[in-house]
């Protein structure tokens, strides 16, 4: 019987090492993987990169991590956010790199990844300061970005729904950058805020192949509230 | 700079006039994408029976007006992260369908707020210089190459008086050549290949007045 | 009030033009818009390039507008089907131009160009016949082909449920290459079993974003069934 | 050739034993594609109660077996285009979704069958000649490339007796050094840096007639 549920988050978390490339899921707060992330404070691995579409907000979750100087490079599109002085604080100390993708860019990588397209080409960023070293090509006439599959060791996502396959399906606009991290991540880890008997899921509702998942959290709603 | 233009009889258009006045010109059936800032505000200027597709980088299609405080929904957010509501009709995808959207050029429109659009409708909106600290791109480059068509919403001119229409942009750039038509506090300029073309300015500003207060010519009618 | 709703297949179709680039949903027969096909047999337009999977079988659809002479051009992963001799005598006549693209190229192809990709780079088909005439480029070690967008001038398109917007939800393996058909076509015409009330179809389970659909046509399973 | 083998004393496996002997090798949890022919034979093969996830290219994950004639549902196909029947758990994803997943490396598994399969992996099964009228490559070429590990299941030789495990690949490439294991009604072929290697061979079958039956030089054990 295929069962990608794991009880703990400290289980699910323990093979994360040192010097990994995280995806994190979410936009802002809404999709992100909390619990999961709190475990990988906890866990210790160091020396990270993370991609992510904003820097962390506050001094938990992504922050934390950043504060306790765990992470190396910061790659996403919107890194300024009200509350991000966590990380403006470290990037200004030149304690952490970051590489800023366009958020279109960023998103297409990560399926690029996962789809198994090593790169392609962009209009987004021609003649801007983000396609400085680039390759440009002009394509029928106009200028592309060449840009490159994006992807992580390790992927931490948030789900609503969740099966023992590992199926998914998200809430409302927490679905965001899950499913496309989902397919980059070598390792692909999801909280999901219920758990339902395989079948119980709409076979054409299913936004995240369990494919693409490896391990499933069960994190009810009233935990991550608590936690929040 | 607001004193001496209503001592001079005529008064700017506020945020929500300025959205006001960009909401008028979108006709029903257009599939819009409303940046941060001013544009966020035209979705509540498109009277409800005008169906206006509102989308949002985060995977919302169809968005409608933000929900009563009590009725907040915390997994349901537009692109500035505030609360929305969900129109019969809308849906939700994820990111990179929601920029497949956008890139492949299903907008019809995108409103963008900026610092500086120049004559041949470069637009910076992005990072205030090159070594700006941690500067935040977000959809706006993929927003600007990929709509069909791109408005700014701005103020006419910097709180110090600097015009923001200008010949050439100081800051780094979002998207060359894209902007199509600007709506300010002062006027609404089409960009054309000849440069900027005033389409209408706020009751009693003068031509000569809206021009001392832009740093590339202007064109009239 | 937008509505996309057509009530006559010839009235959604009059508008096609001779050398038009036709974009065919369906994979065989399951989720192919047969009343559409048969509206463009109806209709006249000549000279086209059609893209699909298959190159149609027996006489009728697809099969019968190749034997109309009205295309000049087939784009397409595998031509050659039980019944597929219509196209076989006129491909052997030299009668009718032939592409033929691996399955997974076609359909990333059609998305490239729905999504403003305009090229990208896939390993499938290096060191092949289907090489021949295309860039090869080492990224990483492993050579790779380039691969351009395909854009269509119409997508003809089968849904299942269709809302007066356009949204649309598939029939189980039907879906197959409609959605990326409907994103890559300038006009995208739909038909659909079942026309729905705004509001009805599952703001989590809309498969096709009514942004990507033009025109929507009500061809109820009866008519399709009668047709067929 | 069947004939004189039953002479000989060894019985060639039939095309249900040799999708019955791939499928022996299939661990649950995998995620499998099973081209035309014999390989699609492998999915009735593998015991109910050991979850093995089939993805057909056309956007089914999860199939199950062919359903009783009187319970064919027209909406379901198989890459061959067979009615079949969906697994609990299983789920309906478009096309390029469904290439996504074949070429960016998330099956376990693929079996596919060939013209021809050479000792250095590559695999012809596509076109019988580079002036093949009208060849259908379908999505082998994907699936050669994008599996994990990639299985030919066929005939050890053509009906005329021509070895279809060669040195080198006469018909047109489907892939370059793809395939890791060959199942044919003779034996089970590894795939190796040093070419072929026996894996096991049908009763009473001899190394020697096995080799003669095989263009390319065979390893044992």
């Amino acid at each position: 019987m295929i069962d990608k549920r794991v009880r703990m988050v400290a289980d699910a978390l323990a093979d994360v090492p040192d010097g990994a490339c995280i995806l994190l899921g979410g936009f802002g707060a809404v999709g992100q993987a909390d619990a999961l992330i709190d475990g990988l404070i906890e866990q210790g691995a160091t020396n990270l990169t993370v991609v992510a579409n904003n820097a962390g907000s506050g001094r938990t979750g992504l922050a934390r991590l950043l504060e306790l100087g765990r992470v190396r490079r910061m790659i996403c599109s919107f890194p300024r956010s009200p509350g991000s002085s966590v990380f403006e604080e470290l990037y200004r100390a030149g304690r952490i790199e970051l590489e800023i993708v366009p958020q279109g860019t960023l998103a297409e990588r990560l399926r690029a990844a996962g789809a198994g397209v090593p790169a392609f080409y962009t209009p987004t960023g021609v003649g801007t300061l983000l396609a400085e070293g680039k390759e440009v090509r002009e394509i029928d006439g106009r200028p592309y970005l060449l840009e490159k599959a994006l992807h992580g060791d390790v992927a931490l996502i948030e789900g609503w729904r969740a099966d023992r396959w590992g199926n998914l399906t998200y809430r409302e606009s927490a679905r965001n950058f899950n499913p496309v991290m989902a397919m980059a991540g070598k390792l692909t880890i999801a909280q999901a805020q219920h758990i339902v008997e395989l079948g119980e899921l709409d076979p054409e509702a299913i936004v995240t192949s369990g494919v693409f998942v490896d391990r499933i959290v069960h994190v009810p709603y009233a935990t991550a509230a608590a936690a929040a | 700079m607001v004193q001496t233009a209503t001592e001079q009889g005529w008064k700017p258009r506020n945020r929500s006039q300025i959205a006001s006045r960009v909401a008028r010109d979108i006709p029903e059936g257009w599939v819009v994408n409303l940046g941060i800032g001013i544009p966020t505000l035209v979705a509540d200027q498109v009277p409800e029976e005008r169906e206006v597709i509102f989308q949002s980088e985060n995977g919302v299609i169809g968005f409608g007006p933000a929900p009563a405080a009590d009725a907040v929904n915390p997994w349901l957010i537009n692109a500035g992260k505030q609360p929305v509501t969900l129109r019969k009709g809308g849906a939700y995808i994820h990111h990179a369908d929601s920029f497949a959207m956008i890139r492949g050029g299903h907008l019809d429109l995108c409103v963008l707020g900026a610092f500086e659009v120049a004559e041949n409708g470069d637009i910076a909106n992005w990072a205030v210089s090159a070594t700006d600290t941690a500067p935040a791109v977000g959809g706006a480059m993929d927003l600007a190459v990929g709509a069909r068509r791109l408005w700014v919403a701005m103020e006419h001119t910097t709180r110090e008086g600097r015009p923001r229409l200008v010949k050439r942009c100081s800051y780094p750039l979002t998207a060359a050549a894209a902007v199509s038509r600007i709506y300010t506090n002062l006027a609404v300029i089409d960009v054309t290949p000849e440069g900027f073309r005033v389409v209408d300015m706020v009751d009693g500003l003068s031509f000569e007045a809206l021009q001392a207060m832009t740093e590339a010519p202007l064109r009239q009618g």
